[in-house]
Order: structure tokens, then C-alpha cells, then sequence
């Protein structure tokens, strides 16, 4: 499917998001080598275009919300989480999103529909149904889209969670990123159908295969989910074709992957591919693009200085928010 | 004050609830058009009608996820487990997800969902559906456990359970279910964290939850006539644990007999024997004594699984050893 | 597919069985209205076939096994288990296959390969893979079935179970009685499939629906399927479309049945079918007939004086078996 | 004696064990290519074989499942849950089925599986990967528990666990990983339920396990200062627990702290304390303090983390405490 070409101030939305993305993955992964991030992080480098293609159909305000795993700093920058609120929340800072009691796996901000980013594989699923629930309940028209990986359908909180939207008929969206690798091993060796939208068959709901490199192309699949669901018919299972430049998480330096595989999706790459069709339309040209490059940079520069001058919380924060 | 049996009590705080808040929804497996396994919610799918009262399929992982999601959004579930044994294969969402949701997004989300589930032992269900399970729950902060023992404070307890903007997980004694009690007319509401104390006594507090509360009390009328008089204390609810009547008790008996129908490892029965030993170790005078479940899996066989269940005399013989001196 | 005929000695023992395992559960059910037997049964009744065609199977010395669940008399009866152990179990008695501490939903019989009836939905299938995988280890061309109902592809432990056997070509057979309602759920109302058969595509596993009432039917697609696993080629969804004649458990009068539907399954009766085929090949006569139902009944009579004889386990028996 | 890490002992361990037996097998996410979230057990894959060493999609019910199933036919599985924290996906298949399989079917089954999973907190990891869940096991019967401090008790209870007839949940504290330890040469097992006593003292008897062990020694150290001498104690194996030795140390000193990381309500510091005021309550000369994780959820941020887990500091002041007279 060849998606229609979005307005160009769309376009420049998501492309200037993805670069904010690309350069705050960048800049965390220096953070996390610094040892100024601890823990653990799980960077979207190369996906960036499901992130910004599913964010752009998400309205917050009637409603819409989204779960996401731990790799999901991508779709909370896509959905409007400030690069501030994120980089202070990646330090375990008290203006993080999550006062730094969730960082960089459990990242929260409702006033921008993102329930959570879920560290349990398959978590997230059940929960997007809830809202979606709730939608349903309420008859507001809101959808719940939820964002999990390849290595995810294994697992069997994913099957429960889409046969139930299947059955009730809910407003959820299931969107896989499939990047080839759950951890270290390749989905082929994991998974036993070639695509993980083969699965929606067994919930008797679409299952819809889209370029992940392409934002528009993305936009327009979940638009149509998110639309299907809006009418009351129930959730889609989409799968983005997508890749993960690094590693699995922290240090992973991805020695699993066969030669020449990151070089062949870097060809490909969501920012490139969405600069170029700019540019081909006239809409872009090299100056500009290396200004919003710049001021992405400048955008997460700024953040990471002012996160890192921002206070630790006090520990007696430790025991607050346990309770209402 | 109106007769009803524990069962009703369920049935009556649910309807009043749904009745009262139409945030309030109920879903879970067959509790809608059959009113449940254990035939604890006839009705209310009649008089809710299928968006709020809905039966699921086999899928509890799903049915607690999509309570947790909905009570995010600002609905009050309520989900039946069924079989508290259940709890099991959704562990992770109870524990992990609605119990930390709260802490982890830094105070911007609350999970005002209710989770029953029917546990206990006595009805020949063997091993994996006669559970007490109320430790695993205790031992996860975020979430409220509720352990009625009588229909007043079954309704008084799920009300305010459904009320209560943190996650409840509320447990019920299937053997009780048609144990008739008293409940006061109009709004009844039962807070958590304040214990009722059953019987007084001089001698030895015994602390007794659900269907060990009656255990206790029979062993009490039983050890009155040798002139040993035992005070009875059902905390109500595990979590918040009202331990300041339960301090205040030994302060008087200098004893502790704790009776609980868990397995005795790790039960709440060690959780309040333990903070006794802390706060009130200076009250005490004699040994404190946990009666609980023997041997701890659970037999089907029934001359077994009454054997392993705790009974009057074995209540009886701990409180004599508490008295040791 | 019709189904070949099977050896007449073959359709004797399947007819014998399954008028043995009908008087037992009926038994089973009076004994239980009489308080005899505590807690809960699970009656198999009107879907003798499946058993005895899955039984005709197993090589139980040569390492095949079964797991199925709490509505597994049937099952454990076919595959060899006595009626006297079974009813023993079932009263709670020293003398049960289990020692009295299963009881009905927790029957274990390794000497005919019945690892367990498993009583938590969805529980068994990933213990049938354990077995199907120490098999595949020690290549000893044993395979392991695992039986369960229509509501129980809706948990994630079924779903994982499937999927892993697939991914590991295990000698996993996968055999659903679907018996239309689960516990007073119709299956329609919690599946979102036409067919349970038709979740096989999210494994690219093949999925076989096949006439639950005929035990000849049953038996050659689940052989089938055994062979395809003895060889090595994985799993099988097969899908015994078939009737429970009493309530899911208990007491239940099965209210929420429409009217006819037991009698329009009753006219398709398993062992009517089996009966009247070999009436009709001549190798059975009305009066043969009557006096294996006969024998059936005394049997289970025995048993039954058998096990109400036999004495209850020491109470010190309870705590006997937990470690080794 | 030897130097290696806790790291290489589990992964020596497993290699003796498949050595020696052609039954154990071995499985888990990315346990085999690729060695193991952690590089615990590189090289296991390339000796053994991807018939006995495999790498498993991500279906925690599956691979327990599977454990439990061959373990019933006679090999002897050891499955790596990677974080412990993720056994609450799959609890039914430990503690309903792994647990209870023996004691359901009258004795006929065994389950000879070793259940691997790393557990604990310090390392960032936040509130779903950080816990400590030995509780979740110690309430089950049926399921022995090793919590190893240090790399010659893992290699030494591990190869214990994978040659028991039960099944055993084996955790290993994943921030002691890299830390090394001696390690005697040869063949080198360790019993269950065999306390080792790390310190000698006659004041007070302190209880550790896993990390705290080091944090309970630093605060013995500190505390010598003052005088005050402490039995720091290792129970090694929480299921069998080595009571004998604990008691024995009370009956000394009189008093007892319990250091433990996981949360306060019904962890096995309760479980211990309660034992001993049943069993030593004529020699306690004081409270009975247990030192937990402090509000029992754990943040992210790192001066948070390490406020809630148990320090020398908070150790300090319980002993303290406990010495009240
Ligand atoms: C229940 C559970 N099991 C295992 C893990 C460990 N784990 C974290 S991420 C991951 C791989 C997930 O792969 P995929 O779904 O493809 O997502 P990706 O990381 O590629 O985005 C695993 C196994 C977990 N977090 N939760
Ligand atoms: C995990 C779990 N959830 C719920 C139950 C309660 N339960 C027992 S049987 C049953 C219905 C199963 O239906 P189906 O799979 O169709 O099998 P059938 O009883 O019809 O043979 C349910 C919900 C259970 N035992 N385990
Ligand atoms: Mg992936
Ligand atoms: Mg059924």
C-alpha cells in the first residue's frame, strides 16, 4: 500500500520528532555509558516512524491512550512527553515524568494518553483493553493502542489480551514493531508463522503488515485501525517491519546479527526516507534539514543540561505515592 | 438488623454500590447471566445490563489487565477470580502492574479496582482449589486485603473496598458463603484497618480470621471452662492490620495464639506474631503460638483435609502451650 | 472423512470402555447426590468416543502420555485406569490411584501413561510438551496428548503451549473436546473463532475438526496425528466436535441450554454410533449388546461395593508425599 | 581453593552437573546462544548441544510447564526464569503443578526441577525487575528455596538442587554476580538446610541472607567498635531452614535482628522470628527487629533505591534496637 502523501506541516511535525528522538536515544545511550543513567535502557534508534505514524492518530484530549513496553522512549516523545520531563525521569530526577520512580522502563504521562511503558513482556496488552474498556463503557469513541514487540505474541497475557478485545469487540489497536529480535534471538527462531500478523487468523480480526520505516505509511494503517475501532468494529493487529540499530538494551553490542543486516536497514532509514519524499515534493530542502537536525540537537542538549541540574527527590519520596 | 446469609451480603454490596456509582462495573467468568460459579451475584447482570456486567472467557490475565486499565481511566471494577487459587496465573498483573502502577507513575495514576476471589478450604475441592491465599497478596505493597469472617463485614468491607481509590483484593470463604449473620439496616460500611474483637478475655489473645474466627471462638467457650478466658480479635482486613488492638491485648494477656487456615510458612500469622515480638515483646509471657495449616497442601480425602484444616482442639492445645510458663 | 473400520476386536474393547466409563460417571453422580463423594465431579458423559478413541492410541509403555483435565474419568478409564482405583480415588480412599489425595479432578496413573487431570484450565498443555520433549530427547518416538475444552484456548498458557510445541516440533498432540459450553458460557460467547481448529493458523500447525460422537472418526485423525508426531513433523490442533449430557459440574441443571439441543445430540449418542455400525456389520447382535451393557454395570457395581469397603487413608497420610 | 565469581559458579555448576549426567537438560530465553542476559552461562550451548541446551520463546508458562513435564519423565530440567520477578506470570505452574504434583498424585510422581532466577535490587533496575521473592516460594510446600550468598555455596547448592528429587527454586542475587569468592577444588556440594555461622558473637544474633549477608558483617564490624560482638548467620537454604543453628545462636545472645531485602509484611525475617518465639522465646532478652526493604516498592532513582534497601546504617540502629533493655 502506497499511503497517501500528509500535509506538509504533518510531515514536519513528525519529521522534527524523529530527529528529537534519534538524538535523545543518542544522547541517553551516552548518558547510560557515562553512568549518569543507571539500570537499564532499551533504545527505538531506527524505529522512530512507528513511534511519530502512531502518535500522530492519538487524541489525547477525547480520550485516546496508549501502552507501550520498556523500549518506548520513542512513543512517549512522539505522544508529547517533553524532552525534559524524559531526561530527568531517565536520571531518577524528581522532575521526571514519573518523579524518577519509574525511569527509563516505566514512563507515565497521562495528560498525553501514555498509560505506561511496560517492563513485563506481554503486560501492557491486557491493560490497553481496560481503557479501551472504559471508552466503550463511556461510548466517547476513544481507542487504546497498544505497542509491544515480535518476541511479545509468544507470551500468553498478548493471547488473552487480543482475543478478549476480540470478543468484546473493543476499541484497541495491537501494534507489533517487529525489529527481528526478541532479545538476542531472531523471530524465526522463536516465533512458528512468518509474520506475526499471520496470528490475527486465530482472533478472526485484520492483521495488517506495514512498512515501519515509513511514518505516512504507518499513519495511515493504525488511522485505519484506530478508525475501524472508533466505529465500533473492533481491534487490528498491525505489524511494522522495523529494525533496532542497537543492541538489545545497555551494552548489547548485537554480535548476533548477521553481517551486513544494519547496513541494508540503515539504507532505509524512517528519517531519511521521510526527508526525501519532503525534499522530492519540494516541501525540504538540504539547509533546512540540517537546521531542524540542528535544533533537535540543541532541543535535547538543553534538556539533558537543565535534567542535570535538577534535584534528586528527597528520599522520603521513597515511601509516598504508595497509597492514595 | 436484617438476617442475610455471606453470600447475599456480596450480592447486596455490589448492587448497592452499582447502584449508588455507574463507574462501578463488574466483570469475571460466568458472574453475569448464570450470577457465578458459587451463585454469589444473581441479578445484577438483569439489572445492570451487559455493558456494566460482563461474563469473560477463561483469560484472567486479561480480566485483571482490563480492570486495571479501566480503573486508570477512572471506572471502579470490580473482577471475580472465581477460585482465589486462580490468582496464580495473573499474579503479575495483581502484584506488578495494579499493586505498583500507582508508585511507578509517581502518584499520577490510582487503580480503584476491587478483585474477589472465593478461597478457603473445608469443601473436598482438593489441592488447587481450596487455597488460602491472602500472603501473596500481603506481601506485595500497593494493595489492601480485605479477609471478612461474617456478612456485615462481608457488605460493610466490599463497600468500602469499591470506594477505595488503591486496589483491594477481597477475599472470600467459599465454605462460608451460606453462613447466615446479622447486618444493620440502610448503608452499612465497615472501614479497613480496625479490627472487631469478638469475645474479651484475661488470659490469651487469639487472633482469627474467616472461618478460623469460629474456630477460635469454639475453642474459647471450650478453655472458659477449665477458667482460662481468651480474648478473640478478627482483624478484618490483612492490609492495613490493626495492630494497635491486637498490642493492646497482649498488653493485657501477655499471650498470643494466631489461627489461621494458611500454610505456616510465611502466613500472616508470623507477620503478627512478628510485630508483637518487636513492638510488644515486653508484654509477653509465654511462647507464641501460630496454629495453621498442617502439612499445607491440601488433601482431598476428607478425613485428611479435616485433619489438616486447624479444628477447635487444636486451637485448644496451642493456647495451653501459649500458657506454658 | 469417514474413518476406516477398525478391527473388530479394537471396536469391541471402545464399545466395552465406553459403556464402562457411562455407568461410572452415572454412578459417580448418584454417589455424589448421596454425599458419598465430596467437593466436585466433572462428567464426561456423551463424550465417551473422544476417550476411547484417543486411548486406542497410546502405547503407554513405550512412554506415550496424556494430561487432560478435571473432566477426565473418561480419559483415565480408556487409557486402563480400574474402576475400582478410580472409584476408591473419587471416595477419597487408601486404596484410590492417588492415595485418596486427588480425588477427581487430580487423577494420576503412570502405569497407563496418565501423567494427570489437571484441574487449573489450560494447566496441562505445557506439562504434555515436558513429557512430548523428554521424549524428543531420548528419541524414543513416544508422544504426549493433551486433552482439554472449548473455553480453554482463551488462556495463555494453552496459547504458549501450542506455540512452543510448534516452534520445537515437539511430538505434542493437542486434542480439544469441544463440548459447546465452558463451565455455562456458550462457546461462541467467549471464542472468536467458528472452530477451535481454526486457532492451528497462528502455529502453522495443521488443525482437524472431526466427529467427537465417533470413535473410529476420532481414533484415525488423532493416529494420524501420533504418527505425524512419532516421525517427528510436530504438533496437531485437533478439534472433537462433541456434547456434555450433564451440567458442567455438580449440581448444574444446565439451564442455559436451549431446548432440544440435549436431544438432538442424544440421537447422535457415541456409543449408539459404535453399536449400531457393528449391528449393521454384523458383528454385533441386541442381545450381545445388553449383556456387555450388562457387564458394564456390574463392573462398576463392583467397584463400587469395592471401593465403599475400602478404608480411608491414616490421617498421617496427609502429610506423607510432599517431598521425596 | 579456587577464586571465581558468583557468576562462574552457577555456570560451573551446570557444566558438572551436565557432565556428570546426561538427564540434566537445560533451558530459558537466550540461556543458550547467546549465554544468558546476564553471561552466566556461556559455553553450556556449544559443549552440550541444542538438544540438552536451548533457547525458548517468551512463554514463562511454557518453559516451567516443560520443566515440570520432563521432569515427571525422569530428566532432571533446570530452567532459567531469567528475573524472579517474571515467575509471577507463570506462579500457577510452580506452586500448583511443580509443587504439588508429588504430593497430588499419592507419591507417584517426582519433579526433579531446578528453577533459576535472578532476584534482588541495587542495580537500577526499578520496581518489576529489582524484587526479592523468595516468599512467593517459601509459603508453597512442595518447593525447597536456596538463596546462595556467595559463589562457593551457589556452586555447592546448585549442584545440590539439580540432583534433588524436588523441586527447587534456586535464586541467585544478581547484583553479586561479579562479586568473587574462593572455592574449594574438586567436587564441591552443599546440603540444604545446613546454616553456615560467618561470625561469632554473644550479643546478638543476626540472620542474613544473599547480599545483606555483607551488609550484616559490615554492621558487625562497625558494632565491634562499641563492644558489642554479633553471630552473623546464613541460613543458605530457606526451605529446609536450618532452625537448630538459629536457635542454638539465640539461646546464646538472646537477641535477634533479621536482614533481609524483600518487603516487611510476611517476608521469611517474619517467618524466623515467629519460629523463634515459639520455639526460643525463654531466651529472648529483647525485641525481635527485622531489617526489610523500607517501604517495600522499589523506586528507580538511584539515592531512593538505596535508601530502601537494608545498609549498614539501618543494621546498626536495629541491633541497637534490638540490645533495648
Ligand atoms: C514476562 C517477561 N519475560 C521476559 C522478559 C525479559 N525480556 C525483556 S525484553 C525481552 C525481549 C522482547 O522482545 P520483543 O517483544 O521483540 O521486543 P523488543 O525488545 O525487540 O522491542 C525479554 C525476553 C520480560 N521483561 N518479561
Ligand atoms: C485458570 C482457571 N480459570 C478458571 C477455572 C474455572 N473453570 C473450571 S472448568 C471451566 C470451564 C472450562 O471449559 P472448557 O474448557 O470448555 O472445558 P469443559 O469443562 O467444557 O470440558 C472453568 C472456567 C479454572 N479451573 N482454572
Ligand atoms: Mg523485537
Ligand atoms: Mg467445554
Amino acid at each position: 500500500m502506497i499511503a497517501a502523501a500528509l500535509p506538509v506541516d504533518t510531515r514536519f511535525h513528525m519529521l522534527q520528532r524523529m530527529l528529537e528522538i534519534r538524538h535523545c536515544e543518542e544522547r541517553i545511550q551516552e548518558l547510560f555509558l557515562e553512568n549518569v543513567i543507571r539500570g537499564t535502557t532499551h533504545l527505538c534508534i531506527g524505529q522512530e516512524a512507528v513511534s511519530v505514524g502512531m502518535a500522530a492518530t492519538i487524541d489525547a484530549p477525547r480520550g485516546d491512550t496508549v501502552t507501550c513496553t520498556y523500549r518506548g522512549h520513542g512513543h512517549a516523545l512522539a505522544l508529547g512527553l517533553t524532552l525534559r520531563s524524559m531526561m530527568a525521569e531517565m536520571m531518577g530526577k524528581e522532575a521526571g515524568c514519573c518523579k524518577g520512580k519509574g525511569g527509563s522502563m516505566h514512563l507515565t504521562d497521562m495528560s498525553v494518553g501514555l498509560i505506561g511503558t511496560f517492563a513485563i513482556v506481554g503486560a501492557g496488552l491486557p491493560v490497553t483493553n481496560g481503557a479501551a474498556l472504559a471508552a466503550q463503557i463511556r461510548g466517547n469513541g476513544a481507542v487504546s493502542i497498544s505497542i509491544f514487540g515480535d518476541g511479545t505474541p509468544n507470551i500468553g497475557a498478548w493471547h488473552e489480551a487480543v482475543n478478549l478485545a476480540a470478543v468484546w469487540k473493543l476499541p484497541s489497536i495491537f501494534l507489533c514493531e517487529n525489529n527481528l529480535y526478541g532479545e538476542y534471538s531472531p523471530y524465526e527462531t522463536t516465533a512458528p508463522v512468518p509474520n506475526v500478523a499471520d496470528r490475527a487468523a486465530a482472533y478472526n480480526i485484520p492483521g495488517v503488515i506495514v512498512d515501519g520505516q515509513d511514518a505516512e505509511a504507518v499513519y495511515a494503517v493504525v488511522q485505519e485501525a484506530v478508525d475501524r475501532a472508533r466505529a465500533g468494529h473492533g481491534p487490528t493487529l498491525i505489524e511494522a517491519k522495523t529494525y533496532r540499530y542497537k543492541g538489545h538494551s545497555r551494552t548489547d553490542p548485537a554480535t548476533y546479527r548477521p553481517a551486513g543486516e544494519l547496513e541494508q536497514w540503515q539504507a532505509r532509514d524512517p528519517i531519511h526516507i521521510l526527508a526525501e519524499r519532503m525534499k522530492a515534493d519540494g516541501q525540504l530542502n538540504d539547509q533546512q534539514f540540517k537546521q531542524m537536525d540542528q535544533q533537535a540537537q540543541d532541543a535535547v542538549q538543553e534538556a539533558t543540561t537543565w535534567a542535570l541540574a535538577q534535584p534528586y527527590p528527597p528520599v522520603e519520596a521513597a515511601f509516598e505515592d504508595i497509597w492514595v | 438488623m436484617v438476617m442475610m446469609t455471606y453470600r447475599e451480603a456480596v450480592q447486596r454490596a455490589l448492587d448497592e454500590e452499582m447502584g449508588r456509582d455507574a463507574n462501578v462495573i463488574f466483570f469475571g467468568e460466568d458472574v453475569g447471566k448464570a450470577g457465578g460459579v458459587f451463585k454469589v451475584t444473581p441479578g445484577l447482570y438483569e439489572k445492570y445490563g451487559p455493558v456494566r456486567v460482563r461474563d469473560t472467557p477463561i483469560s484472567e490475565n486479561a480480566i485483571i489487565g482490563a480492570g486495571v486499565g479501566a480503573a486508570v481511566m477512572g471506572l471502579r471494577p470490580v473482577v471475580e477470580l472465581m477460585f482465589a487459587d486462580f490468582a496464580a496465573v495473573t499474579l503479575d498483573q495483581i502484584i506488578n502492574q495494579a499493586a505498583k502502577f500507582r508508585y511507578m507513575s509517581g502518584g499520577q495514576l490510582k487503580v480503584p479496582l476491587t478483585i474477589r476471589a472465593a478461597q478457603g478450604g473445608g469443601a473436598g475441592f482438593a489441592s488447587q482449589h481450596s487455597q488460602c491465599c491472602e500472603t501473596w497478596f500481603m506481601h506485595s505493597p500497593g494493595l489492601k486485603v480485605a479477609v471478612p469472617s461474617n456478612p456485615a463485614d462481608v457488605l460493610g468491607l466490599l463497600k468500602s473496598a469499591i470506594r477505595d481509590d488503591n486496589p483491594v483484593v477481597f477475599l472470600e470463604h467459599k465454605v462460608q458463603y451460606a453462613e447466615k449473620g446479622e447486618v444493620p439496616e440502610g448503608e452499612h460500611l465497615v472501614p479497613f484497618g480496625v479490627a472487631s474483637v469478638l469475645r474479651s478475655g484475661k488470659d490469651v489473645t487469639m487472633v482469627a480470621t474467616q472461618r478460623m474466627v469460629a474456630v477460635a471462638l469454639a475453642a474459647a467457650d471450650e478453655l472458659a471452662k477449665d477458667g482460662i478466658t481468651c480474648e478473640v480479635i478478627d482483624p478484618r482486613t490483612l492490609v492495613p492490620l490493626d495492630m494497635e488492638t491486637i498490642l493492646n491485648s497482649v498488653k493485657k494477656t501477655g499471650r498470643l495464639v494466631t489461627v489461621e487456615e494458611a500454610p505456616h510458612i510465611g502466613g500472616w500469622g508470623a507477620e503478627v506474631a512478628t510485630r508483637v515480638t518487636d513492638a510488644g515483646i515486653w508484654y509477653l509471657e509465654g511462647p507464641v503460638v501460630r496454629v495453621t495449616l498442617e502439612g499445607a497442601i491440601i488433601p482431598f480425602s476428607q478425613p485428611l483435609e479435616d485433619h489438616v484444616i486447624p479444628n477447635k482442639g487444636r486451637v485448644v492445645s496451642a493456647v495451653r502451650h501459649a500458657l506454658t510458663v
